[in-house]
C-alpha cells in the first residue's frame, strides 16, 4: 500500500541538509507552509537558498527561517514588502544574496524544471537591467530572452487536502506556487490541513497528481475553516478578530 | 502660466473605467489602479484578473469575512464572483505573457514617447529592488494603459522622450491616463487624446517638454 | 451580459475562411469534436491546415474532412490508425501534406503558442531524423532541440459542461489537448454536452477558463451519459451495444 | 547449434513485472508491454499513466461498461482507479520529459549497445511514418525497459552494435527483456543479467554477434 503521509513535520522535513535548496510555495502568506518551515527551522540546515515570490513576512514562517541566519541566498521576485524587515535588515547588511526574477519568469522557470524544458524564449524583462547579460533572440518579430529552469532539492508547499497517494488540491488562491514547485524539486513535501480518503477527490478536480508529492503531513485546519467551511473571524493574516478584541 | 486643470484620482479612475468594454479581462496594478474597480458599470460584466492565481475576482469581503486564502496581487483581501477560476502561477502568467488580457492598467514613474515603462525602481543606491509582476504586466495584455500624475511632486514630467529611470518594458504603453489630459501613444510619439477642462495641446506641451500630436 | 453561447454550431464556426489553420480537439475519437467538424464541412472552406494528435479515423469527423478535399496540411503525431484510410489514400495520392510531431512536442508547442513563449529546448526527438535540421544546443549535459509555438486561427474542441461565461471543464480523457488548444487559437470554438449555470462550476474545478474561450455551443449528451451519470451501453465508438446487436 | 531456451510473452510480461517495485509510476507502450499490467501483484499498488491524460488507469471495463471518454494511448477503453488524476496533453507530457516516471516499458525493432532505441519506423520507402508519443517515452521515465523477442522473424539480432532503422531515442534504453535472457545496457555495452533455461552468455553472444558482459 502507497501511504506518503508522515507523521510529524519534523519527518517531514527530514534529510534538508546544508546548503540545500528549497523551494517554498506561498504569495505573501497565502499557501506559506509555515508549519513546515518551523520544522526546518528547528533542523538548523544553513547555507540555504530558498525559492519563494516573497522574502518573509513578519517575523513568522519565511522571515523567521531568514531570521535564524539559515539563508544565504534567496530566488524571488519581490522582496520589499512593507513587512519584510527581517530581509530588508540582513540585505542591507550584506547578509543575504538576492536573485530577482520577474514573478511571470519566476514561474515559467520552476514549471520548464517541472517538465524538462531545457531553456525558453521569454519576452518578460527584455530590455531591462533584469536580462543584462542574457542572450536575446527575435522570433517572429518580437525580442525574447533565453531562461532556464530552476529546480530544487525540496519543495516545501500547503494543501488543503491530499489523499495517501499525495494527490492535492487546494484552497484558492493559495494554490499560486504549489502545483509547479511540486514538480520542480528531488523532493516534494505538503503540508495540508488534513488528509483524504483515496478515492474521496475526484480524478476530474485533482490539481496536483500524486507523481509529484514524495511526502505529505496533516497539521490541521486553518483557523478559518472548519470541516471544509468557511467562517470568517479572522484578519489578513488569520489572526482571530476575537483574540485581537480582547488584545486590544 | 495660468492653473491647469486637474482631475481627482477617483475622476480619473472613473474615466479609464468608462473606456473598459463589457466581456474585457482586465488586470488592474497595485496602487491606484486598483481605484478602476469601483467605477466599473454595476450593470456590465468584466472580468477582472489577480495574477496570483484568479479570474473573476469580486470586491473586498464584508467585514467579518476576511478570508486570508482569497487574496489579490496587493495582499489584500478580496471575493471571487459566481464564474471565477482559481489556477496556478504558471498559467496565470501564460495568460499574461501570452496576450489574453484586454487591458491593464498600471502606475509609471515614466513612460516615453516610444511606449517605454518606467515603473518598479528609481534606480535609487541602496534600495532594496523588487519587481514582481510589473514586468510581465507590462508585456502582458493587448492594451496597457497608465494611469499617473502627468508631473511628479517636484514638478517635472512623467512623459519623457526617453526614461531615465530603470525600464520596466520597451514599447509596451498603448495609453496614458493622468489628471491633466490622456495619451495615445503612437508611432510618432504622444498624441493627446483628451484633455481636462480648458487645457490645451499646448499648454501641455509645456509642460511635458515634449512634441505632441494633435487631438 | 457575457454570453458566449451561439445558438448553433453553423454560427460556431463561421468565419473560418480558405488557408485557415484550425486546431481540433480530441485523442483519436475522444474528445473529438464531431459536431463542429461537420460544420466545418458545411462551410466548405478549404486549404486548410489542420493540427490534431491523429489524422481521422473510419470515415466520420475529421476523417470526413479530410475526405472532402478541404485539408491540405496536417501537424499531427500519429496519423497511421487501423482505421486511418481516408488519410493513408490521400498521403500515398500526394493530396495532403504531413508535418509529423513528437506527441510532447506537439502539446508543448501549443501550450508555448498559448502562453507567449517564443521557442523551448525539448529533449524529445533530438538525434532522430525528426529533429534534422533543428537547431541543438547541450545544456546541463543533456541535448536539446529548439522548438517552436504552433499556434491557429481557430481551435475546435470538445468539452463536458461551460457556463456563459465560456469556463469549461472535461470528462475523462477527452480532455487531452482541449485545454492547450484553447489558449492557443485567435479563435476558440467549443462544443458541449449542455450548458452549466453561471456560478455552478466550482472555481477550483475550471479546467480551461473562459479567458480563453470565444464560442460555446451545447449539442447535447454524449449518448453514454444522461444527466451527468455514466450508462454505458456503447461500443469504444461510442454506437449503441442495443443498436449494434439489431444490425448483426 | 542446440535449442535455446525462449520464454513465452506472457512469461516474459511476468518476468519484467516481477522487477517493478510498489509506488512505481510506470507507463506500458503500445502492444506487447501492455501484457505486463496483468502481472503486477495485485496486493501492491503501482500506478499506471497513460499519456492521453491519465494517472491510476485500472483495467478493462466490464462488458456493457466501456466509456468512450476514458481510454488509454492505444485507445482501448480502461477504467480509473480509486486515487487517479487526469490531466491535459502538455501536463501528460511535462510529467513524462520531467523524469517523473518511475518506468515505461517499450517494443523494439532495435536496440544499440549504447542504449539508442529504434521502434517507430523501420523506414521502409512508402511507409506513412507515425511517431505518437514514442519518442517522448524514450526519454521520459528513469528506467527505459524494452520488451522484445531477441530475433526478429528473419533470425537476425534486435541488440545490435549501431541501429539500422530510424532512432527513436539516443542512449535512452536501460534494460533489455527479450525471450532469451535479460540484459542491462552498460556505459561497456550490453551485459547479461539474467539468462533464460540453461541459455549461455557464450551462446547469447553467437547469436546476437556482439562481444557482452558477463552477468
Amino acid at each position: 500500500m502507497i501511504d506518503k503521509s508522515v507523521a510529524s513535520v519534523t519527518d517531514a522535513v527530514a534529510g534538508i541538509e546544508d546548503g540545500s535548496t528549497v523551494m517554498i510555495g506561498g504569495f505573501g502568506r497565502a499557501g506559506q507552509p509555515v508549519e513546515l518551515i518551523d520544522a526546518l527551522i528547528a533542523t538548523g540546515a544553513k547555507d540555504l537558498t530558498i525559492v519563494n515570490n516573497n522574502a518573509g513576512n513578519g517575523d513568522t514562517g519565511l522571515a523567521a527561517l531568514l531570521a535564524a541566519g539559515q539563508v544565504t541566498k534567496i530566488v524571488c521576485s519581490f522582496p520589499r514588502q512593507s513587512d519584510s524587515w527581517v530581509f530588508d535588515g540582513l540585505y542591507r547588511d550584506g547578509k543575504i544574496e538576492l536573485e530577482l526574477v520577474p514573478q511571470g519568469n519566476l514561474a515559467e522557470r520552476i514549471r520548464a524544471a517541472g517538465a524538462g524544458i531545457g531553456a525558453f524564449f521569454s519576452p518578460t524583462g527584455v530590455g531591462t537591467q533584469l536580462a543584462e547579460g542574457k542572450e536575446t533572440r527575435e522570433i517572429d518579430g518580437r525580442t525574447y530572452a533565453l531562461e532556464y529552469p530552476i529546480k530544487a532539492d525540496y519543495a516545501l508547499i500547503s494543501a488543503y487536502r491530499a489523499d495517501r497517494w499525495g494527490n492535492l488540491v487546494y484552497r484558492e488562491t493559495a494554490r499560486n506556487f504549489g502545483p509547479i514547485m511540486a514538480t520542480a524539486a528531488a523532493t516534494t513535501v505538503v503540508q495540508v490541513d488534513a488528509m483524504a480518503e483515496l478515492g474521496s477527490i475526484d480524478p476530474e478536480h485533482v490539481v496536483t497528481p500524486g507523481i509529484f508529492v514524495d511526502r505529505v503531513v496533516p497539521v490541521g485546519e486553518r483557523r478559518w475553516v472548519k470541516d471544509g467551511v468557511f467562517l470568517g473571524g479572522v484578519d489578513i493574516e488569520g489572526r482571530s478578530l476575537a483574540d485581537k478584541e480582547v488584545a486590544s | 502660466m495660468t492653473e491647469l486643470t486637474r482631475i481627482s484620482r477617483q475622476d480619473l479612475a472613473a474615466r479609464i473605467a468608462a473606456d473598459i468594454r463589457e466581456g474585457s479581462f482586465v488586470n488592474l496594478g497595485i496602487g491606484a489602479p486598483t481605484l478602476v474597480a469601483n467605477y466599473l458599470p454595476a450593470d456590465e460584466e468584466i472580468i477582472l484578473h489577480t495574477e496570483n492565481g484568479l479570474l473573476g475576482m469580486g470586491p473586498k469581503p464584508e467585514e467579518g469575512r476576511i478570508d486570508p486564502d482569497l487574496i489579490n496581487a496587493g495582499k489584500q483581501p478580496v471575493t471571487a464572483l459566481d464564474g471565477a477560476a482559481y489556477f496556478h502561477h504558471a498559467d496565470s502568467f501564460g495568460m499574461m505573457r501570452g496576450g489574453h488580457l484586454d487591458v491593464c492598467v498600471l502606475g509609471a514613474f515614466q513612460v516615453a514617447q516610444n511606449g517605454d515603462l518606467a515603473n518598479w525602481s528609481t534606480g535609487a543606491p541602496g534600495a532594496i529592488p523588487a519587481v514582481g509582476g510589473a514586468m510581465d504586466l507590462a508585456i502582458g495584455a493587448k492594451d496597457v494603459y497608465v494611469m499617473t500624475d502627468l508631473l511628479t511632486k517636484q514638478g517635472e514630467s512623467k512623459l519623457v522622450a526617453a526614461c531615465s529611470y530603470p525600464l520596466t518594458g520597451v514599447g509596451c504603453v498603448t495609453r496614458v491616463y493622468t489628471d491633466h489630459a490622456v495619451f495615445d501613444v503612437t508611432a510618432d510619439g504622444f498624441r493627446v487624446r483628451e484633455t481636462f477642462g480648458d487645457n490645451t495641446a499646448a499648454q501641455l506641451e509645456e509642460l511635458t517638454g515634449l512634441t505632441l500630436q494633435g487631438e
